[in-house]
């Protein structure tokens, strides 16, 4: 069991490495913050089947931890870089 | 090859990498973030001397561990501080700019 | 046969590939959302040495809050990001290579030789885990055994937070931080702000409460609250306080004062500035840590805010 | 009865590891921003809440558990809300441009 749910965490990691290289390249911000959404799931399932490997139930936390921050990371990005404000032209690139 | 050896060796890359981009780097808000990678680095390696102190049962000597939890916080607010400043250095400059430039054109300060 | 080399060294490869990343994208914000996947990965290695507390922080403080500190300098510097400086020269840029490359094998030959046997703490931090009602032996460190080094890192997040406010123009001192929230029309996005915050809520505290025996604690669980309050603060769901505030000062300075009383305290009870006595440890540590989480949040969330740039009126 | 559980954790981890791999495997080769998104929210969403189904048999405790179901709810109700934002953003980005 052990070695099958290594190697699925392996497949995982490897696949999100993948997609975080095409995201990373662009051209839009809002694509490569994406890459951060996927690592966070990708992330997120690789801890899950270490908590469960490596029988240390605390790793689920570090899983929460990163898919709550991922999300706020997220959510100041877009109100960060495509938000508009009251104090300036609505306008902006 | 053990997890330690390998993420140590892994640190010693990222300090590397770090530095490169704090010396490299024209912009200040790119020395941060290279400042940043470097601390990451640096963390990992305490985190390799905790792992290999493991013993009464834990995985990793809490001393160091508990270092390193100390240094991310400290490390955080150092880069909230420069940040701070660049922005500020920023701002103070384009005012200053702006300043220049009406001065040549007209006389509508702002 | 096990299949774990084959993950940590993946693991290695990929974290080692976003540092290069961010080092050479071309825009700062494709560098800070390359920095922002740095964090998270850090996580997964941490996780991978069986530092299940430093991973939270990591995560949390790395892939989290710096992590939108950053991504709004660059947004707030992006509309008139200079055209790139010409490099320095190939000549420069290969004896900094060299450099580095020499600081990089230095410590790969720490990492590939070291003392044997390891120098470790652990035993004598396993010792008087009893005698403080505690079961983790990070948490022990923080807040019994080094709590002056934690007590003085309250300071410095002060110093920090007085550095940064001073940085604002003199005219706004005393106003409210950061500038005027974003107007959101998006309905996701409000959604997802009035979300995320109870969620957050409940794991910060859940992290501080579950810190006597399991991974977590006051930094962990501050750092999660801090972000939910910029969350909400950059949602503009909450007015930033003005830092000018009597009650937002008492805020900030509750943690560094609680410990220094029960420092103090211990010279009647337990015999030694910082010493616990033996009869009720935990309710102590407790009674030191709650307004630590909330000092650390609110000073936290004050850094990333940035000095005043407003009017208490606007 | 362990050997029936062992056999749906082995299904279930499967299954979701194949959405993952689906997923990226959209997102290199579809053509255009708005269907990339699209092929890398399907694998978070399917691809973590089947593993967490597949885990759930291992679970050591009701903590355990219950944990590993509050990780897979932030994940649905926090995943697909910020794919939608990101989209929108993005797809904002190319309007404006075009």
């Amino acid at each position: 069991m052990t070695v099958f749910l290594t190697l699925a965490g392996i497949i995982i990691l490897a696949t999100v490495a993948a997609g975080l290289w095409r995201i990373l390249r662009g051209p839009e911000d809002a694509e490569r913050m994406m890459a951060a959404q996927l690592l966070g799931s990708g992330g997120v399932a690789v801890l899950l089947l270490s908590a469960v490997i490596s029988g240390i139930p605390a790793i689920i936390d570090i899983a929460l931890s990163i898919a709550l921050l991922a999300a706020f990371a997220s959510a100041a990005f877009v109100l960060e870089a495509f938000g508009t404000r009251g104090d300036e032209p609505a306008d902006r690139p | 090859m053990n997890a330690a050896t390998l993420f140590g060796l892994c640190g010693a890359v990222l300090v590397g990498l770090g530095l490169y981009g704090i010396i490299v780097h024209h912009e200040p808000i790119r020395k941060i973030l290279a400042f940043n990678l470097l601390g990451g680095g640096v963390f990992v390696l305490f985190g390799i001397i905790a792992r290999r102190g493991a013993a009464a049962g834990f995985g990793g000597d809490p001393v160091p561990q508990a270092l390193v939890i100390t240094g991310i916080v400290v490390a955080f607010s150092a880069s909230a501080v420069a940040v701070t400043l660049v922005m500020r250095l920023f701002e103070v400059n384009e005012a200053a700019r702006r300043e220049a430039r009406s001065g040549h054109s007209a006389e509508d300060a702002g | 046969m096990t299949l774990l080399p084959l993950y940590y060294g993946l693991l290695a490869l990929l974290v080692i590939g976003v540092a290069w990343w961010t080092l050479v994208a071309r825009e700062t914000m494709a560098a800070v959302i390359g920095f922002i996947a740095y964090g998270m990965l850090l996580g997964l290695v941490w996780a991978g040495i069986a530092s299940v507390d430093v991973a939270l922080t990591e995560a949390a403080i790395g892939g989290g809050v710096t992590g939108v500190l950053l991504l709004r300098a660059a947004a707030r510097l992006r509309p008139t990001e200079p055209a790139p400086h010409e490099k320095p020269g190939l000549v420069f840029r290969v004896l900094v290579g060299i450099f580095c490359a020499i600081v990089t094998i230095g410590l790969a030959v720490v990492v590939l030789f070291p003392t044997d046997p390891a120098p470790s703490l652990a035993i004598a931090a396993a010792e008087h885990l009893p005698a403080l009602e505690l079961g983790n032996p990070v948490t022990a460190v923080l807040i019994a055994y080094r709590a002056l080094d934690t007590m003085l890192e309250k300071v410095v997040l002060l110093l920090a937070l007085i550095g940064v406010w001073s940085l604002g123009p003199d005219r706004n001192w005393g106003g409210l931080p950061g500038r005027a929230p974003a107007v959101v029309t998006d309905s996701a996005l409000t959604f997802l702000a009035k979300l995320l915050p109870p969620i957050g809520i409940v794991f910060g505290v859940y992290l501080l409460w579950t810190s006597a025996d399991n991974p977590g604690g006051a930094f962990q669980g501050g750092t999660v609250l801090a972000a939910m309050w910029i969350l909400a603060m950059m949602a503009g769901l909450r007015a930033p306080p003005a830092i000018g505030s009597r009650a937002l000062r008492l805020l900030l300075l509750s943690g560094t004062i609680t410990f220094i009383v029960v420092g103090f305290a211990g010279f009647l009870i337990a015999g030694g500035f910082l010493s616990y006595p033996a009869a009720f440890p935990k309710a102590l540590i407790l009674l030191i840590e709650i307004p630590m989480t909330l000092t650390i949040a609110v000073t936290l969330g004050l850094l990333v805010s940035g000095p005043a740039e407003r009017d208490k009126t606007s | 009865m362990t050997l029936l559980l062992d056999a749906f954790t082995i299904v279930a981890v499967s299954a979701g590891t194949f959405f993952f791999v689906a997923g990226t495997v959209g997102l290199l080769r579809f053509p255009d921003t708005l269907s990339r998104l699209h092929a890398l929210t399907k694998a978070d969403n399917l691809g973590v809440g089947l593993i967490v189904l597949g885990l759930l048999p291992q679970a050591t405790s009701l903590g355990m558990g219950i944990r590993l179901i509050g990780v897979w709810l932030l994940v649905q109700l926090a995943g697909a809300t910020v794919s939608q934002l990101l989209a929108r953003a993005a797809a904002r980005r190319n309007g404006a441009r075009t």
